[in-house]
């Protein structure tokens, strides 16, 4: 049934390269009518040695596996670009001004509930961190900014962050004047 | 259909069919007793196969007699011969004729035209089914080669990637300093004066004077231009320290007439 | 992350070895981070000629697979694939010959009705697509081969249906109108 070593050498490729579960020697074997296989084995082992697939054996048993090293390349990460939520940037913002601050405290200065999912993006992001829990009743948990978080930023550290007067300079406080002024009504001039 | 089963040996590349695994339910009976053919078309063509020659070259007129003659022979075991075998019968029978008797130019089309186009529909299945049989023989993955048996598999983890801008995080600052702040802002800059303070005025000032005392004079002095709801809200505290005073027993208060001057006395 | 020719012929090797489908020589490099696979895909091919496994092209999909001479080797213990009833056959090859066709051209070769669930069969094995609407009276659906057509059949294009130039050539592939008039109008010798 087969010729010549050679042959043996490409049944036995072939036979480990189709078969769904590693194979001992002898099922090689009995496969293959009976031929001893072991020789066919190391010369496959040696033609594979450094190439991107390899034969291995473990247990006993035979199988070809992808090179170990370029395991990085098969489970590929592809990034893909999204927006941080007004959610999850105003939770960013009050973390930043105010860490640590708990998803309470949060939720005070916002004035609306923080999803469950907010923070974790935010932690997913990278860019904040437990920071320990709170010495005050129930414990709560605290959260801060990471380095990653001034470095995607470009801030060199916390205190770059603009302050309030910074702000309304920037008239990025305007609202507020606005609603001071609704609030207080003729008293304004 | 002894005849009919030789002929199927012959042709090898049966092996790979089910000859009547998919009938229609509906002319099953056909099927039962035409087996192994798809209708007039392809028993016909297996006829045409057994003149031996190229499809170009059949007779028609020798394919036709092979046809009836089958036909018949059905006829004669009793077999249940579908319709359109029939019609095809009767079509044949009809071809025969024109092509034998003296060529009428009324007939159209013609009987050449008409064997011609049966030729031609037998070539093109006889073509389609050589086609396939080679296409089956053909090194079939799953049965003659076969893909890698476990493979490990190349899988994309999706990772986001967020992005937001500084300009984006300290304008969402402003935003919830926009909405937050101004409660805080107005109760520290409204201009009042807060019962405390009154009190403490009060107080300091009933120690001072003995005598009853109009409570606007002891109001503190505004400016002239002054917001007037400061006025106000100074008399409102004071009103209510002079009612607090009064309760606490350090003070006396009295009233004429309705809505006269409030008066105060300091209580030693 | 792919330093050198050698790398990106292991990478690539690695690749086709581990995907669970064939892949588009596109698919491979955006897979790699966007390197250019062609060299390499051709050192592949001749590197594993004549060996048990062979790289081939069907489709333009890449995969590996057991060199055809092994058949007899391998096919033992191996469940028939998929059996087709002969209308199904003769419906996927008509199809393969002649796309894209409708049903009622099937027919017309055919000579007889096809069964609603021939065309399903073929479509479920994955050898047969709907390839959009004819625009002609009763706009009629018409179907096409797949790439896992391709696969299945050992071909890299259609162009390498068994005979499919000498049945072009031939008119087999035209309609009867089509033929008879070139056989009795001017093309008439």
């Amino acid at each position: 049934m087969i010729a010549g070593d050679d042959d043996l050498l490409r049944a036995v490729e072939a036979t480990l390269f189709a078969a769904e579960t590693p194979l001992s020697a002898e099922e090689i074997a009995r496969h293959l009518g009976g031929a001893p296989v072991a020789a066919a084995l190391e010369a496959l082992v040696a033609h594979y040695a450094g190439r991107g697939v390899e034969l291995v054996s473990r247990g006993g048993r035979w199988h070809f596996q992808t090179a170990p090293d370029l395991a990085h390349l098969l489970r590929r990460e592809r990034e893909e670009p999204r927006r941080l939520s007004r959610a999850a940037i105003e939770a960013l913002a009050i973390i930043a001004y105010h860490e640590p601050v708990s998803r309470a405290e949060i939720e005070a200065i916002r004035g609306v509930q923080t999803a469950r999912g907010t923070l974790d993006v935010l932690m997913e992001a990278g860019w904040v961190r437990v920071a320990g829990r709170r010495e005050s009743p129930g414990r709560p948990t605290i959260y801060a900014t990471t380095p990653a978080f001034l470095a995607h930023f470009g801030l060199e550290t916390r205190r770059d962050l603009p302050g309030i007067d910074e702000l309304r300079a920037a008239g990025l406080l305007d609202p507020i004047d606005d609603a001071y002024a609704a609030l207080t009504g003729e008293g304004a001039d | 259909m002894n005849e009919v089963a030789a002929f199927d040996d012959q042709t090898g590349w049966q092996t790979d069919w089910q000859p009547i695994a998919t009938t229609p339910g509906d002319d099953g009976a056909l099927y039962l007793e035409l087996d192994g053919w798809e209708g007039p078309l392809d028993l016909l063509l297996d006829l045409a196969r057994r003149q031996k020659v190229d499809l170009r070259t059949i007779s028609i007129l020798d394919l036709v007699d092979q046809y009836l003659g089958y036909i018949e022979r059905a006829r004669a075991l009793r077999l249940e011969l579908a319709a359109d075998y029939l019609v095809m019968a009767a079509w044949l029978a009809y071809l025969k004729s024109l092509l034998l008797l003296p060529r009428d130019p009324e007939i159209q089309p013609g009987p050449e035209e008409l064997a011609l186009r049966l030729q031609l529909r037998l070539q093109r299945l006889g073509a389609m089914r050589e086609a396939a049989a080679r296409m089956m023989a053909r090194d079939r993955l799953g049965r003659d080669v076969f893909a890698r048996g476990a493979p490990e598999g190349i899988s994309i983890d999706r990772k986001v990637q967020w992005s937001a801008s500084l300009f984006d995080l300290i304008q969402a600052y402003g935003a919830i300093k926009a909405r937050s702040a101004p409660v805080v802002h107005m109760v520290r800059e409204r201009p009042v004066i807060t019962l405390e303070a009154a009190l403490e005025r009060l107080s300091r000032l009933l120690g001072v004077a003995r005598d009853w005392i109009d409570l606007r004079l002891l109001m503190p002095r505004t400016e002239p231009g002054s917001d007037p709801r400061l006025t106000r809200s100074a008399l409102a505290s004071s009103f209510a320290a002079a009612l607090e005073l009064a309760k606490q027993g350090r003070a006396e208060l009295a009233q004429e007439e309705t809505f006269g001057p409030l008066r105060l006395r300091g209580v030693a």
